[in-house]
């Protein structure tokens, strides 16, 4: 069902842990639905994000996409990481089966939920980031089965 | 790869051989369609009698009174449909639970968008039926009571020959969706008031695509597949030879087997329900107790999700399955799950294990091992853990 | 007994032995539930889809557009029920013939007691429906026209791309029963504007107990037999991958062979047909010469009735079948060849023999030598011969 | 389907054939239905059936009957005869199948009509037999498959 890319990101998941004196740390998705990820940024004087760490509760896809959005923003400005969207994501892992394209928009929410709460400590506004919503909506039609 | 260990025997089981060697003529030598004359059909005819036979037997029923579906599904899809149109001028009513299978609830569901009127009982926390409720619930209008007898995820096995009682004082027909329990446990319709019964081949190391419905002699329901004469006229389709007389070996299997299964069986499973209740602390066994499965295993671990806990299993050869969202391909975990009262963040972290008379100790032991590991992996990543930590410290 | 001539491929076919290979490790080896999301279950899931991408190939049609069931009956009931349903909006009508399978009529009696009203159209003296009469049983509330491919009976091949193009033109939707059809001709459902289209495993020497519906993208029609999420959740039931793996291959050997098939066996079929009109009298050939399946060999034989003749054949290793009352288990004899116009006492002694590409000539001469002794003996002890003959003095 | 006797009466059917001078023949049945039985009875001065032929349109069962019915009334008085009902075929024939028991009874009825003949040629009344039914009537409803 799952890429090898996808299988390797969840079973060797990059960056899993806590970052102590995180910039910002963001929470997405709820318990209910089953997948929940916390991101941890840590960001320099530059705007440029050192290192980022996750936690998630979920299946498969939801801690692979994390993992890989760790990488993928570490290194980056936060203009640039504003711009690791799903479909980034969705594409660097090979793809996502239809079902599980919804892990890899909580993987975006992350990212923005963790800028935002560094925009928020620092009191800054980052052009092109709106407030997380506080859940992530669920909108795709399953196609296939 | 690791060596298979096969603990989804609720999903489906392995043919056993001595079945498909039973199967075996009917596919490229006895080919022959029952329903012909001439004598070369006599072999496929006889071979279905049969198996007619050793399954009317594993329940008690009178050969006549078995017909061959295509499997659980389509005999649950029968039952009802075929019932509420029978008896329709006697009233337009069904009572059902909340934990019955998609094949029982999702057909309730389009009955009741043809105008029929559907009670979902309530079950306890442990899956059990409340007979009381059930009582209740019953109305001048009610036409059927389709209870399973035993659940597939959590394996309660409710009381079935109270609700017969029940349904007969009423004079309401009684359906039960016997696809897990069939061959697992004893089931009699004569002691138990069933009037219709759904089996399947492929949960008892039959095939799969072939099942049963038993319909009591009088209970006047019509076909659900119409067409050819097949199987008194009630099913019609070629009769599939070699997967029926899998299905009537597989019974006869298991019932010489049953106390034997049971036995050994529980056994294990009881091994495996107390290793994981002493070594995996927040943890919860759900379902009966007492009135259980004699294969099932079915628990909650907190703080985690089902879906990683299945693929971390699989990466140890482990096959096992879960009642979260992310593997029921909908977005909310086991509707059975709920119906206990479990909230939906812990029935996320569901696992069963479902195992088989092929099922080994060490298998047990070895699976308690990994997923002591796994679990203690994935809650280290879970931020549900680190904040419960964090709010104990 | 004599060696064993099979000659009634129509009712069923043998499975070939390359078939049963490739399902033979679906049994007891690869037995993992194709929804299940452990490794084990890989390989089943990729056998399904192979198979779908199999039968998909042999008709023209999208993977995605076939839906595996149990076989050409279920898929028949699903077509015109489901259709019925959900086009209830649009209207009540459907259209189609007098010499459909019982799947089909049985089931548009079930629809007529349901409030629908369904128009059974007359079929030329060979069979063939007249397309003048279809475009003039059209109205307003026509929602779907169901017609064979080709009728299991007599082999009559019916105009597919005509039906369909009127079925286009007047925005109805077409289905069509080939369970007879599919494999053995040449059939292409975006160029025959087919919407819907049924078929069953085992006619074409795939295993029994499996079919497939096809169904066009956008054609909105629910389930048939609902439970499960299988099958893109339109038709639910455990998937039966062994059956499901032989369908496939037996589509792909159907599609590779076609060419060779259509050209061996109707020169078979046609000598055997030469021989039967030019050796025995007051016999006559039912359905189309022309538009016939490359198969079906369809015969009457005055003053005798069919039973006997199969009994007396069947002494001599001969499998055919007939279309008499006393074979179809009712009082008439077979709704097709009344339709045709035969008289009740004609269509008594009708003879249906059915080849395949394992038939040889030898087997098709020696079948006639037989069967004109059978005619000859059942005639000198028939009194409608007798009263003939002395007529005729 | 068929019972051994079934099978050997259909395959070596016993006095098909006419009886060119008979004293009574009766034909039963009808083609539309698919059966149709002649018998042909030869009856002496004392009102003993010395020879019974038969011949038949229909099925394995219906030979089989006619058959064996040809068989049982051979040698017998007319109010013997008269015995030889349905349920007397039928087991003489080690049963037929529940489809097949109107087979039977056109056996009886045939038996009759040949009686009826030879009473009607002769002038005489034969207590208990009533006029034949121009046609059998099929009541049974098919119980098995
Ligand atoms: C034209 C036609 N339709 C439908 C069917 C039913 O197919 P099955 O027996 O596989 O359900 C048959 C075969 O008997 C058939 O010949
Ligand atoms: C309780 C119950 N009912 C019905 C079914 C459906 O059976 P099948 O998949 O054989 O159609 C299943 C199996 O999945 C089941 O566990």
């Amino acid at each position: 069902m799952y890429s090898e890319k996808v299988m390797d990101h969840f079973n060797n998941p990059r960056n899993v842990g806590e970052i102590e004196d995180a910039s910002g740390v963001g929470t997405v998705g709820n318990a209910k639905c089953g997948d929940i990820m916390r991101m941890y940024l840590k960001i320099d004087d530059n705007g440029v994000i050192q290192e980022a760490k996750f936690k998630t509760f979920g299946c498969g896809a939801a801690v692979a996409t994390s993992s890989i959005s760790t990488e993928m923003v570490t290194g980056k400005t936060i203009q640039e990481a504003l711009e690791v969207t799903n479909k980034a994501v969705m594409e660097a892992l090979d793809g996502l089966p239809p079902v599980k394209v919804h892990c890899s928009l909580l993987a975006e929410e992350a990212i923005h939920a963790a800028l935002w709460d560094y925009a928020e400590k620092n009191g800054i506004k980052i052009e092109g980031l709106e407030k997380p919503k506080a859940d992530i909506s669920e909108g795709e039609e399953e196609e296939d089965y | 790869m690791n060596k298979l260990i096969y603990l989804d025997n609720a999903a489906t089981t392995r043919l056993k051989s001595e079945v498909f060697d039973v199967m075996k003529p009917y596919f490229c030598e006895k080919y022959g369609n029952p329903s012909s004359i001439y004598s070369f059909a006599d072999d496929s005819k006889a071979a279905v009698d049969k198996a007619r036979n050793q399954i009317a037997d594993l329940i008690g029923a009178k050969d006549n009174e078995i017909y061959f579906t295509a499997g659980g599904s389509e005999s649950d899809n029968w039952a009802l449909k075929a019932t509420a149109e029978a008896y329709k001028s006697k009233g337009n009513h069904i009572i059902t639970t909340k934990i019955e299978h998609h094949a029982i609830l999702h057909t309730c569901q389009w009955l009741e968008r043809q105008g029929y009127e559907v009670t979902y009982l309530d079950v306890d926390e442990n899956g059990l039926v409340k007979l009381d409720e059930l009582k209740k619930a019953i109305k001048p209008t009610t036409i059927l009571i389709s209870i399973m007898a035993a659940n597939n995820e959590i394996g309660t096995v409710e009381p079935l020959a109270q609700i017969g009682k029940i349904a007969k004082e009423n004079k309401i027909l009684f359906h039960t969706d016997a696809v897990q329990a069939f061959g697992h446990i004893n089931i009699n319709v004569d002691e138990m008031n069933i009037d219709m019964l759904s089996a399947s081949g492929h949960k008892i190391h039959g095939p799969k695509g072939v099942g049963i419905m038993y319909i009591r002699k009088g209970v006047k329901i019509g076909s659900f597949v119409h067409g050819g004469a097949q199987e008194r006229k009630r099913r019609a389709g070629t009769h599939n030879v070699p997967s029926i007389v899998g299905m009537g070996q597989a019974a006869q299997i298991a019932k010489e087997n049953l106390e034997e299964y049971t036995k050994n069986v529980s056994k294990l499973r009881d091994h495996l329900i107390e290793r994981i209740e002493n070594e995996i602390p927040y943890s919860k066994l759900n379902g009966d107790r007492k009135n259980r499965l004699p294969n099932n295993v079915n628990f909650c671990f907190r703080f985690i999700e089902g879906e990683s806990m299945l693929i971390l299993l699989d990466n140890k050869g482990i096959c096992g399955s879960s009642g979260s969202a992310c593997t029921s391909g909908s977005l909310d975990p086991s509707h059975v799950l709920l119906a206990i009262g479990l909230p939906h963040e812990i029935a996320h972290g569901s696992l069963r294990l479902t195992l088989s008379d092929e099922t080994t100790l060490e298998e047990v032991d070895y699976t308690v091992d990994e997923l002591k590991k796994i679990i203690s992996r994935l809650r280290s990543m879970s931020p549900l853990y680190e904040d419960f930590i964090a709010k104990e410290a």
